[in-house]
């Protein structure tokens, strides 16, 4: 078996154990506000996706610029989409009500 | 970055010009030739651009009298939701990046063409595809929900024909995310020997930041009026609040595509004006590295402002304090480009031919159109301009007043490139003259109107704005006939207009070192660039020969 | 190497040229599909914000071991096809071959798993956010969010699927009258590159419908 | 025909000065940027054969300059916006509350005694007000030019706006977010008279019972009272089998809620207790609440809180 696809293999069972590990996570007693927890495994196998079988490491350099700028919107898109989520009140928490 | 370029110099099979090479509709219709496909979009977008003027004409007319002109507001609100998706979809997004752009780009770095031929033609399908679609809804009824498509309005209460709108949308935006992914990869990859990044006008780079936006920000929108038509059409969804859902969801996301959107359509403006003012200053343009990382800067931070159309409806303060110091943030790079320019045409030696009168006008008409944007940025003064005729002034100002300018600028600037035919010169000029003050005559009373306190969208008005507003469609007759001046002389020009040489203006650029109009092959060997952009000879040289 | 010999397209250089531009027009093109499947994920965060209880109660109603086979058929099938990419560099066409016949079989697999099982149960328990839809009382709202997220996002994954699998099928196709060389198998690179996407969205989806709802 | 605008409220004066900056900060670049091109095109003009001298090689002091220079003026513009931002959006505690409920195409307007109008809102001069708002269909805005004050109402939430009107008159009242077909017609007036006179319209106009007693009928009615008690009082003391929180003494005081955050139980609190009980539920009660979606009008809701504040005591500041 040449390094290519011993290192093939291993990516596979790499991919196949962050899956295990999510899916066992996803039974923790985890509060409903933590339970976002399991998207951690989840996003480590996306990372092992893109390098071991996109192999963003290999060709010209453009395609990493591209991939970075991929990561970098959609943090654009969800981080400053929720950041209007996150800010606003719902109730107010200090008791400063009208007559 | 990767700076591959072409290698090896290689003779091209040598053909007469694009125009002569092939006469029959098959020829045109499966070309794969970028400038005839520039030629096709140009006809396309003229015809929406039209009909987009039309409906604006009509509002105009209807706004003449307090209680409206036009009987009924059904029709109206029709009329100028019309206006918004034709004028925004189908004439400004693509206006010069799919024309000009098209056309200029690989002659610019000196490619044959851009890197996917066939992606280009089959955006020109996709968006003739969607133009259709966008006209069949318009025929068949219309949509009543401005170009905003606000829910719950539209997924629950319009009884317009907003889901197939909404794919034409989607459909056009298909069209744009092509075109922007043809223009990342071939100024990435087919650049000519010796065309370095920094040898690029300014024209690519700016360009090059639209396609940014257009391949990030347009898959978005395909998702959002995705899951409107999904709300509409089985009555469950997410923007809804009855529903459970959050209508600022439908909010953030449209605009997270439509802010940046405005900037889709100002950019390859900025990039037109670059070429001209130095071409007709005959100086090298001034901060060329300031002006091409702003083009870059203004590509970025224009996903960052988004929340600023959302001042007033109810988002959080923490978010309206972050997206209100951003808009200013956005705002820095424009002012940078508009003093550069300035600096360009100092010690210049300085001629009016008529694209340089448009690129005047335009900077003149994008220096208003952005100065409003200061009022609506800050946060207080928003909450009183917003959704008023204020608001309605300022974005003219920068889409007709800058980026239309800058469209005509650019057309007549390489019109004996595209056509290999000079138009009317004289003509030219009056155009410029006359659709200035047509837009200044129209839209500025709309500024004291908005102060005034005039709501946008509405179909009748108290009559204390009625002197405005008459003064405003007085002025919008004149815009109109500033228009149809150039569609009758640059068609004239077509069939009786002067032969143009390879270089009319004495301009640099590759694309002025083929002939008018270009071969085919675009030229006959591969160029080699040794100098840098805008290679003007200093004014003390020139004053020597003068 | 034989570059020179090679065809390519009159406005590239080289073939080697034109087979780094098409790579990078795929990367490109992938980064805009990361957006648009981006803003369905906003979509998740803020339904999920305002319906935690709801759109959890919904998520408990999926079919867990579907989704979780799914997730490995097409994790195997992405390395799989990986495979065949790192056969065809090594000269050995028939191995392509036989990696993509595999792949694809595991992409019908997981679509007849998906959409003619996992659907059909889903739609035999009322689960589509129609009339009649099953959960009932307060969850109601919340529920019925969370399977717009189901069936939209499932439907758009297996949209791509579709396309996917129609670009391994002319993978195999072109191979088999022996167009690719390891000279010259750009396209199967390609269409590796977009076969993977459309794991990776699995990947994703995979804990947002089944995993973050399921209470422990 | 007149061009200028009545500053009505407290606030619009300032809003006016933050206008005027603005306009004289534009008028001085756009003195510069014009100036600058009609001093170039006539003094460099092709014909023109002034010494152009030598071109400077170095340009980034410049560029500097006035990148620095944007930047502060830009800066200053922003805080001195967002100050007055934070300010048009903090009611004080006092204000009088007046609800608002836009619906296709109209405004419904409810005070608290009872009185209600349609495109019209009558307020006294002199004293903060704030208003509750809205929607019973799809986004409205509710904006008074004349106040310099604007803000969208929303469905399913209520969104607030706070003024103090300091000219008597009669002024504009606009929808300013596009609704459909009649958005118009929706558009009213806004009527500000000395107290004395307010309270002599409120007479005139006055209901027969309050906001809050037709809460109480409406508590009644839609069987609010069998769980929650008679007053209010809670379910365990009215001989009820269910255990349903007391709501007497409950507006404005503090509530744990199952993960563990406290919130005040504020209008929308008490609203989406009534309409979501599943959104936030309170600790220690067991989720019995049926949801009342689809079921109440807006106004009607408004009612039944008015009826659950007035089971608090007024509070002495």
């Amino acid at each position: 078996m040449t390094p290519r696809f011993r290192r093939l293999w291993l990516t596979l069972v790499l991919l196949l154990v962050l899956l295990a590990i999510e899916f066992g996570v996803s039974f923790l007693p985890l509060d409903p506000s933590a339970r976002p927890l399991v998207l951690i495994p989840a996003a480590l196998m996306v990372g092992v996706v893109v390098t071991m079988f996109m192999e963003v490491g290999r060709g010209p350099e453009i395609i990493r610029l591209f991939a970075v700028a991929a990561l970098l919107w959609l943090s654009i898109l969800l981080g400053m989409g929720s950041l209007d989520l996150m800010t606003r009140i719902e109730y107010q928490v200090q008791a400063s009500y009208p007559r | 970055m990767s700076d591959t370029v072409i290698e090896a110099p290689e003779f091209a099979k040598v053909t007469a010009s694009y125009l002569t090479d092939g006469f029959t509709l098959r020829s045109w219709l499966l070309t794969t030739d970028h400038k005839r496909i520039a030629v096709l979009y140009l006809g396309t977008i003229t015809i929406f651009f039209f009909v987009g003027g039309a409906a604006a004409a009509l509002m105009r007319y209807n706004l003449i009298v307090p209680e409206g002109m036009i009987g009924s507001a059904e029709t109206y609100n029709r009329l100028f939701t019309m206006h918004g998706v034709v004028m925004v979809w189908f004439f400004l997004i693509p206006a010069v990046p799919v024309t000009l752009g098209n056309f200029i780009v690989p002659l610019m770095i000196g490619a044959r063409d851009l890197a996917f031929p066939k992606l280009n033609l089959i955006s020109w399908y996709l968006f003739v595809f969607a133009g259709l679609v966008a006209l069949y809804s318009l025929f068949v009824g219309g949509v009543d929900t401005g170009w905003t498509f606000y829910t719950p309005l539209t997924s629950a209460y319009s009884k317009g024909h907003v889901v197939a709108t909404a794919v034409a949308i989607i459909i056009a935006g298909f069209s744009s995310i092509a075109t922007g992914l043809n223009f990342i990869v071939t100024i990435h990859r087919l650049r000519a020997p010796g065309m370095t990044w920094y040898r690029m006008p300014v024209f690519l780079w700016s360009l090059y930041a639209t396609s940014v936006i257009l391949v990030m920000a347009t898959p978005v929108l395909a998702m959002t009026l995705l899951l409107l038509a999904f709300e509409r059409i089985f009555h469950i969804g997410v923007f809804d609040p009855a529903l459970g859902g959050d209508p600022l969801l439908f909010q953030h996301l449209f605009w997270f595509y439509s802010h940046p959107a405005v900037y889709v359509m100002i950019l390859p403006g900025f990039g037109v004006i670059s070429e001209i003012i130095p071409a007709f200053s005959r100086k090298r343009i001034f901060g060329y590295k300031f002006i091409v990382w702003c083009s870059i800067a203004i590509g970025v931070i224009s996903f960052l402002v988004w929340g600023h159309h959302m001042f007033v409806a109810g988002t959080s303060l923490y978010s309206a304090l972050v997206f209100s110091i951003l808009s200013y943030m956005v705002a820095v790079p424009s002012a940078i480009k508009v003093f550069n320019w300035i600096g360009t045409m100092h010690k210049g030696f300085i001629r009016f031919d008529a694209p340089m009168l448009y690129a005047l006008g335009f900077i003149g008409l994008f220096t208003m159109g952005g100065l409003t944007g200061l009022f609506v940025a800050a946060l207080a003064a928003d909450v009183h301009l917003t959704q008023t005729y204020f608001v309605v002034a300022h974005f003219h100002y920068v889409m007709v007043g800058g980026m239309v300018s800058a469209f005509f600028a650019g057309l007549h600037f390489w019109w004996p490139k595209i056509t290999g035919r000079m138009y009317p010169e004289m003509w030219g000029r009056a155009g410029a003259v006359i659709i200035f003050i047509g837009f200044n005559l129209t839209f500025f009373p709309q500024f004291i109107l908005g102060y005034l306190g005039m709501p946008r969208r509405y179909h009748s008005y108290p009559p204390e704005f009625q002197v405005l507003n008459v003064l405003s469609s007085a002025g919008a007759t004149i815009l109109a006939a500033g228009y149809l001046l150039p569609l009758g002389y640059m068609t004239w020009s077509l069939f009786y207009g002067k032969r143009a040489s390879a270089n009319p203006w004495g301009a640099t650029g590759l694309e002025w070192q083929t002939s008018s109009p270009p071969l085919t092959e675009n030229f006959v060997t591969t160029p080699t660039v040794t100098e840098p952009p805008y290679n003007y000879p200093p004014p003390e040289v020139v004053q020597h020969h003068v | 190497m034989s570059e020179a010999s090679l065809t390519h397209e009159f406005q590239y250089s080289s073939a080697r040229h034109q087979a780094e531009t098409a790579i990078s027009g795929m990367w490109l093109f992938l980064a805009t599909e990361v957006l648009f499947f981006g803003a369905l994920f906003l979509t998740w965060i803020y339904s999920r914000h305002w319906n935690q209880a709801g759109f959890d109660a919904g998520a408990q109603q999926t079919e867990l071991a579907i989704g979780t086979i799914n997730t490995v058929i097409l994790v195997v099938s992405s390395f799989v096809y990986s495979a065949g990419v790192a056969f065809i560099e090594a000269g050995n066409s028939r191995r392509l071959i036989q990696c993509c016949a595999v792949a694809w079989a595991l992409g019908v697999a997981f679509l007849i798993l998906k959409f003619g099982i996992e659907w059909r149960d889903d739609f035999a328990k009322h689960l589509f956010p129609g009339p009649g839809f099953a959960v009932q009382g307060p969850l109601n709202g919340g529920a019925r969010i969370f399977f717009v997220f189901y069936f939209l996002g499932t439907a758009l994954h297996g949209l791509h699927m579709v396309g996917g699998l129609a670009l391994v099928g002319w993978i195999i196709l072109r191979a088999r009258r022996g167009e690719f060389s390891p000279a010259s198998y750009t396209p199967v690179i390609v269409v590796g590159l977009y076969w993977s996407f459309v794991d990776m969205v699995w990947i994703v989806l995979y804990p947002l419908i089944y995993l973050v709802g399921r209470g422990p | 025909m007149r061009f200028w605008l009545p500053q009505a409220t407290t606030s619009a004066a300032e809003v006016d000065y933050l206008i005027l900056a603005l306009l004289l900060t534009s008028c001085a670049i756009l003195a510069l940027v014009f100036g600058l091109i009609l001093l170039y095109m006539i003094k460099y003009r092709a014909g023109s054969d002034i010494d152009r001298g030598v071109l400077a090689d170095k340009t980034w002091r410049l560029e500097a300059a006035w990148t620095v220079a944007t930047l502060l003026i830009f800066f200053g513009l922003f805080v001195w916006g967002a100050d007055l931002y934070v300010r048009l959006f903090q009611p004080p505690p006092d204000a009088l509350k007046i609800y608002v409920v836009g619906k296709q195409w109209m405004w419904k307007i409810e005070h608290q005694g009872g009185q209600r109008e349609i495109n019209a809102l009558h307020l006294p001069v002199g004293r903060p007000i704030q208003l509750v708002m809205t929607s019973e269909d799809v986004i409205h805005d509710f904006s008074v030019p004349a106040f310099r004050i604007k803000h969208d109402v929303l469905p399913g939430r209520y969104e607030t706006l706070w003024f103090e009107v300091n000219e008597p008159g009669t002024y504009h009242l606009f929808c300013t977010q596009f609704c459909g077909t009649g958005h118009s017609d929706m558009f009213g007036e806004v009527v500000a008279m000395p107290d004395p006179e307010y309270q002599n319209w409120l007479e005139q106009n006055g209901a027969s019972e309050t906001l809050a007693q037709a809460g109480q009928t409406l508590f009644m009615r839609y069987g609010c009272s069998g769980c929650h008690g008679g007053n209010g009082a809670g379910g365990s003391q009215s001989g009820s089998t269910v255990r349903a929180p007391a709501l007497a003494g409950l507006y404005g005081s503090p509530v744990t809620l199952i993960d563990g955050s406290i919130v005040t139980a504020d209008d929308l609190y008490i609203r989406d207790c009534i309409l979501l009980p599943e959104r936030r539920r309170v600790a220690s009660y067991p989720p019995l609440m049926p949801s009342f979606a689809g079921q109440i009008s807006e106004e009607d809701l408004l009612k039944i809180i008015a009826y659950i504040k007035s089971l608090t005591p007024e509070k002495q500041s």
